[in-house]
């Protein structure tokens, strides 16, 4: 390893330094005027890859963490046990897959009304955030996850939800039931 | 919707007589004459309103009120209201009756099982989603972070404007901060009391009082004159001296009891 | 790195989260019973000497830290290009205005106290500087705007400082006074 190149090693211990994830342009500004840092992260996550910490992507913020693998063996170093109820995961989970989602459409598809205590709850952990209002009668708040919520479950992005696909194949994040399922009266809509 | 007649806040027929001497008089494609009359009509159902355009009324209640020099604001506020009834009525009269269609119970059977599918969908990508290692429960971040060292360098931009707002701002708060009255020169009561009662020893014969004030510039003057006067009415009530006018306005005179 | 042990892992993602550095007794209660640790610190620190952290003892203990050869590189510099705070802007807005300014003076049209704080940032920045005292009592400092705050704000003269009637016309004075509270004449505004 003693030909590492500079940039490779500062990126490694900015990233190892920092307390917070950092960005591609956030790690650009603290290295030498033309670094090409996509690469050397590239390289980076390949050298960590099956050590005891790795580095990961979440929402275009890289960052290491210790390897899941070993999570049983660091029990001691659990700083967050505490788990989500079932109704906040369940809103946290409504959110992610159908962001943005308003409060309405939450109930909707819960059933039951959602209290604000449980979308507190997300919010304060901060993996959900109130992003702008929706041009609809009542104008209501809309709601979408967080980098620190793609980080918190290891997802680098949205779309590697699990299962999303499949859900969005079968129509199960539409408000409506799919074409197929409605009765032939109704017209059928182009290209659905 | 209702086929109920809304009951309006309908202006009290009084004020409706004296409108009309003022005279708001609608001259527009599909319709002339008075406001109220337009309305009156318009309530009965005797005009078609999607034939009046409310922009024209309003662009004429606007040149009516802007054109009566000093807009006299209950008159204003009456044709208000009624231009406000005829845009309601004519937006009731635009909007389409359209019966609720009866759900065919298919459709409701096909909605009720895709909600169910869709609540059962979110139930297990919930469950999955916790399936997954959690930072801070099954990965961890680096423990003791360092922290990245910055050393801040200030510059902040010159920004004129924020300047010169920031100076208006001081110069309202000043101009704002209360009057504090000024404190003018005076002779005090007491002062035209020691003056006076020195002026008035052995005083037999009748004296004008302005005689006895001592002579002061500008403002001085005058007070110097309201001190001393009611300095004399003092005086004159304790016994001291004797105060008195021939007629109103006449001299001040007074002596020594 | 496919042939790292598990324990070799395990050490290294327990130095990573951990909140303290550790013993190597340590490391071993949390470790597989009959772990030797000292050889696996050893091969660990000699494996990330030339990276951008590196594994070092203190006192017994063992923890990661940034590569002592480039704690300088990742000083970043930032420059803080916030507008000035309220106070600083109406106290430089002021003495621009009534020059030479005492703090007094300020307190006076401010309508509140002036902290040495909030000159200082001003003369740090090098757009107002004390400049002599007055002959009153207490021989007061008097400040005065800067050549490098003319500059800055990018004007020729202080006379370019818009009037009174100027800053009204802009809407930067907006509430008026009631008419009966005006002076009839604007009060002019001294050396502009």
């Amino acid at each position: 390893m003693s030909d590492l190149g500079l940039s490779l090693r500062l990126v490694e211990a900015l990233l190892f330094a920092a307390r917070e994830p950092l960005s591609p342009a956030e790690l650009a500004r603290r290295l030498p005027p033309g670094t090409n840092v996509p690469p050397i992260l590239a390289e980076l996550s390949t050298t960590y890859a099956a050590r005891g910490f790795v580095l990961a992507e979440h929402g275009g913020r890289w960052a290491f963490h210790t390897a899941p693998d070993l999570a049983a063996a660091l029990v001691h170093e659990r700083v967050d046990s505490r788990s989500l109820g079932r109704a906040a995961l369940e809103t946290l989970a409504i959110i992610a897959y159908h962001e943005p989602a308003t409060r309405a459409e939450i109930e909707e598809i819960r059933g039951v009304a959602v209290s604000a205590d449980t979308l507190g709850t997300l919010i304060e952990l901060g993996w959900v955030r109130p992003a702008g209002r929706r041009e609809a009668p009542g104008r209501p708040l809309e709601y979408r996850t967080t980098p620190e919520f793609l980080r918190a479950y290891d997802l680098a992005h949205l779309r590697d939800l699990p299962g999303l696909a499949d859900l969005r194949a079968a129509g199960l994040l539409a408000a409506e039931p799919p074409a197929a399922l409605r009765p032939a009266s109704e017209p059928m809509l182009p290209g659905v | 919707m209702s086929e109920a007649e809304p009951t309006p806040a309908s202006p009290p027929p009084g004020t409706a007589a004296a409108i009309a001497a003022e005279g708001l008089v609608l001259r527009m494609e599909g319709w002339e004459g008075p406001l109220e009359r337009l309305l009156d009509l318009a309530r009965t159902r005797k005009i078609d309103l999607a034939r009046i355009s409310i922009t024209h009324l309003v662009d004429q209640y606007l040149a009516h009120v802007e054109g009566e020099g000093r807009p006299r604001l209950e008159i204003a506020a009456e044709y208000l209201v009624m231009a406000a009834w005829v845009a309601f009525l004519k937006s009731a009269s635009l909007l389409p009756v359209e019966p609720e269609p009866e759900p065919e119970p298919e459709a409701l059977a096909a909605a009720a099982a895709h909600r169910a599918a869709r609540l059962a969908a979110m139930r297990d990508a919930a469950a999955l989603l916790d399936l997954r290692p959690r930072l801070g429960r099954e990965r961890h971040a680096r423990g003791q972070p360092e922290g990245l060292a910055e050393r801040t360098r200030a510059s902040p931009g010159a920004n004129l404007q924020a300047l010169l707002a920031a100076y208006g701002r001081v110069r309202l708060r000043s101009e704002r901060r209360g009057y504090t009255p000024q404190r003018r020169a005076v002779v005090t009561m007491a002062q035209a009391l020691a003056a006076l009662t020195a002026a008035t020893r052995g005083l037999r014969e009748w004296t004008m009082l302005a005689r006895l004030i001592a002579p002061a510039p500008g403002t001085l003057a005058r007070s110097g004159l309201a001190s001393t006067l009611a300095a004399a009415l003092e005086l004159a009530r304790g016994a001291r001296i004797e105060l008195r006018q021939a007629t109103a306005f006449a001299p001040i005179e007074l002596r020594a009891t």
